[in-house]
């Protein structure tokens, strides 16, 4: 978090509780492998979200004890879940009903690139020889009902992961609705990119000096 | 906090509105939500399409429904059934209208339109009337013919038992329909036997997860359709 | 049964008893409204076949008592039913999954008409004015492995229901693999109808004469 | 009398032919039949396609059976995962070739081949390279791809537990591929962890209907993959 250093921007910790902000009560969400995992700690008080996996749950808990995993009640990141009061199981023909059908209301997904027009690249570093793997990630921006993604704003050395146009394979055109990164929050409209909200100590001659799209304000 | 659970069968049905197509589960009786059809016989909305594999019998339910002159259109498998009049009478006198499909490409429309899959080829009906100006194409040198998935606006369904989440059971041949128009509707509007509490339903064993379901009203003795038939009953009751 | 009259070929138990003699062991069957679900009655000993009803049933069992009827226990003809041990319920599209899938073994139809090709008419008189009704007839004859018909051989007016070309808008075309009527079983094969028995007091020259279409035997 | 039940991984995998396309169920080793896979790597069948949403991990299990070199190609989803170094290897040394399909794809085109239906249309990877060369068609002005069904010679499953006639249940997650894999298959083969008798299974929670299964086998322990890797066993056993 290089830009972080001079107390510039969100915490990933704080990135996820303005994304759990915008869930509303009851809504049922799937949360991407990695920082979208950390949304689920921040629903605020009195909110009520169900949690769907795409292996086959709806109603994904929190981590269990050592002593309660079980290998075969896992999530899409393969990594130890429980399941709430009123949870259900279900095969995958199933899941991806919920997911291609528009039942899930909101998906948080990380990005390697999103685009001015809402296309999204989270995939593949389309590098040669390097191995293709999609799982999900295509499904849920074709099927859920708004894409939330949620990233650095800027990459390891310094580019813009909002970008004109994708570099990178996309992953699905013009899903994203909003995107949350460590700098600001930001909608995707027709009509451009609109900051709603910018992170401590950032202002929005900074925040566009490390975007390559112009913002609006 | 979720709680999908309505108080009766009028408030869950009051947001149906004219020129609605609705879906409403059963096969013959069973499984037929009875009580939300005439709670919307009672709430008025016209000019519907309904999808269901009958078309009712006698004079309650949907043969009740299509009696009072909501229905515009019939979308379904089988219009004749035992007892059934008030569709067949209708139909003759061209005042309403029918889309016949045979009953296993009604029910893999009904899945496609929840499941987000537009359209899908099936080896049902071709070379049949029922075929007669729809796209046909051969896969591996054997012709199927092309069919749409169907979404509804709202659809009325009955369950053995429901939770706050909307988690749904059935009960044996009840089952039929239910659980896929449950997923191809906007607004899924359930007629439960028992409502239960979380977790009280094994998450193994339940057959519509809370997901597809907006609403959800207990009706802890449905009719027993055949006995108000052969009670000559009619709805509204008279 | 107005063939019958004179003794001459097989009463209906018998043709269920025919058609029953041809289902193997650990078959998965579907039994047609009518006539079909006779069959169900003579599985002959040490056989196992199990019931497919397409409202949502495997492992149809015998009709029940009249105490223990359940108006939510039915079958595809909406007669009540009982389950076997070892039955599972399931929604339609799955029932119709076993259907089109070519998972169900054999289709027992009653039938209007089939034509020499294996063509199957059996839903509609296609008269003027009539309410038309399909139900599951055409993926029953799409999907099932086998289709087996059973059927009088002649109509109340004494017309042949084996006929050249069906004049009643067709169920399925080219697959129908026996028939069996009160007067013969008839395979219908590539190049023609073989008669592989005759009912009692039945000879080639009396069922020939009662069929529109020329036999082989 | 019916009885799918045989006695061992070896009786239960003896028919799988050289060339043969097996669908192998689990996400990651949720659902995993890893003794029936190891059985088939001493069978000896070679030149297999795989359908599985992963590549396995480790050096046992789906890994191992690649590592012997029996796989010609994997149809699959994820083909990374932790611990997963088998597939890769192989994958850039251009000895095993890989057809990418979107999760949601892959269990729909399982689905669709279980079903009947030969092809269909997803919004799934349209506007990507995985749409490539496929057919795209508009309905309602949405673009959507074209994705044929699969079917298999064989399907390797897991489930938690069986009967006589092969009604499976399946243990949460591990739920997965296999009921779907069980549809689509020609010969499908499971392995249960318990061995139940008829009536034991709840008709109302069956997951897969038995006429999807053909060989049912026990095993009562199934492997952990998980500990087997952390304890760096290879399959044959080290």
């Amino acid at each position: 978090m290089e830009l972080n250093e001079n107390n510039i921007g969100w915490s990933r910790e704080e990135m996820a509780q303005k994304v759990a902000l915008d869930i509303p009560d009851g809504a049922y969400v799937n949360l991407g492998i990695g920082m979208p995992e950390l949304v689920a700690d921040y629903v605020p008080e009195g909110r009520e979200v169900i949690y769907h996996t795409e292996n086959g749950l709806l109603g994904m808990g929190p981590v269990p004890e050592e002593s309660e995993k079980d290998p075969e009640l896992i999530n899409a990141g393969k990594k130890h879940i429980t399941a709430i009061k009123g949870a259900c199981f279900f095969h995958h023909a199933d899941s991806f009903t919920m997911i291609r059908g528009k039942h899930i209301d909101i998906c948080v997904l990380g990005a390697f690139q999103v685009s001015v027009d809402g296309d999204i690249a989270n995939w593949s570093t389309g590098k040669p020889g390097a191995i293709p793997a999609v799982g999900g990630a295509m499904d849920l921006v074709a099927g859920v009902k708004r894409i939330f993604v949620i990233t650095q704003h800027n990459t390891k050395d310094g580019k813009s992961k909002i970008v004109n146009n994708c570099t990178y394979p996309l992953t699905g055109k013009g899903v994203v609705e909003t995107i949350y990164t460590d700098l600001a929050i930001i909608d995707v409209k027709k009509d451009g990119l609109f900051v709603r909200e910018m992170g401590p100590n950032v202002n929005f001659e900074y925040l566009q000096k490390h975007t390559e799209v112009p913002l609006i304000q | 906090m979720i709680n999908k659970i309505v108080s009766s069968p009028a408030e869950a049905v009051a947001d149906i509105f004219d020129g609605a197509l609705i879906m409403i589960s059963g096969f013959g009786e069973a499984g037929s939500p009875i009580e939300l059809i005439h709670a919307l016989i009672d709430q008025g909305a016209k000019n519907l399409t309904i999808v269901s594999n009958n078309t009712g019998s006698g004079h309650v339910g949907l043969a009740a429904l299509i009696e009072h002159k909501r229905v515009k259109k019939m979308i379904c498998s089988f219009p004749r059934t035992a007892n059934s009049t008030v569709f067949p009478d209708l139909y003759s006198k061209g005042e309403i209208e029918l889309e016949l499909v045979p009953q296993g490409t009604l029910a893999e429309r009904i899945r496609a339109g929840g499941a987000g899959i537009p359209a899908f080829f099936t080896p049902s009906s071709v070379n049949t009337p029922l075929a007669d100006g729809k796209e046909l194409r051969e896969f591996e040198g054997v012709p199927y013919v092309m069919e749409f998935g169907i979404k509804a606006d709202f659809s009325l369904v009955k369950c053995e038992a429901a939770d706050r989440y909307g988690n749904l059971i059935y009960n044996k041949t009840a089952r039929n329909f239910g659980p896929i128009m449950c997923t191809a509707a906007e607004t899924t509007i359930v007629q439960a036997k028992r409502l239960v509490e979380l977790g009280d339903i094994d998450p193994e064993c339940v057959v519509t997860p809370g997901i597809f379901v907006k609403k959800v009203v207990g009706v802890n003795n449905p009719a027993d359709e055949s006995q108000l038939i052969a009670d000559e009953r009619n709805y509204p009751w008279n």
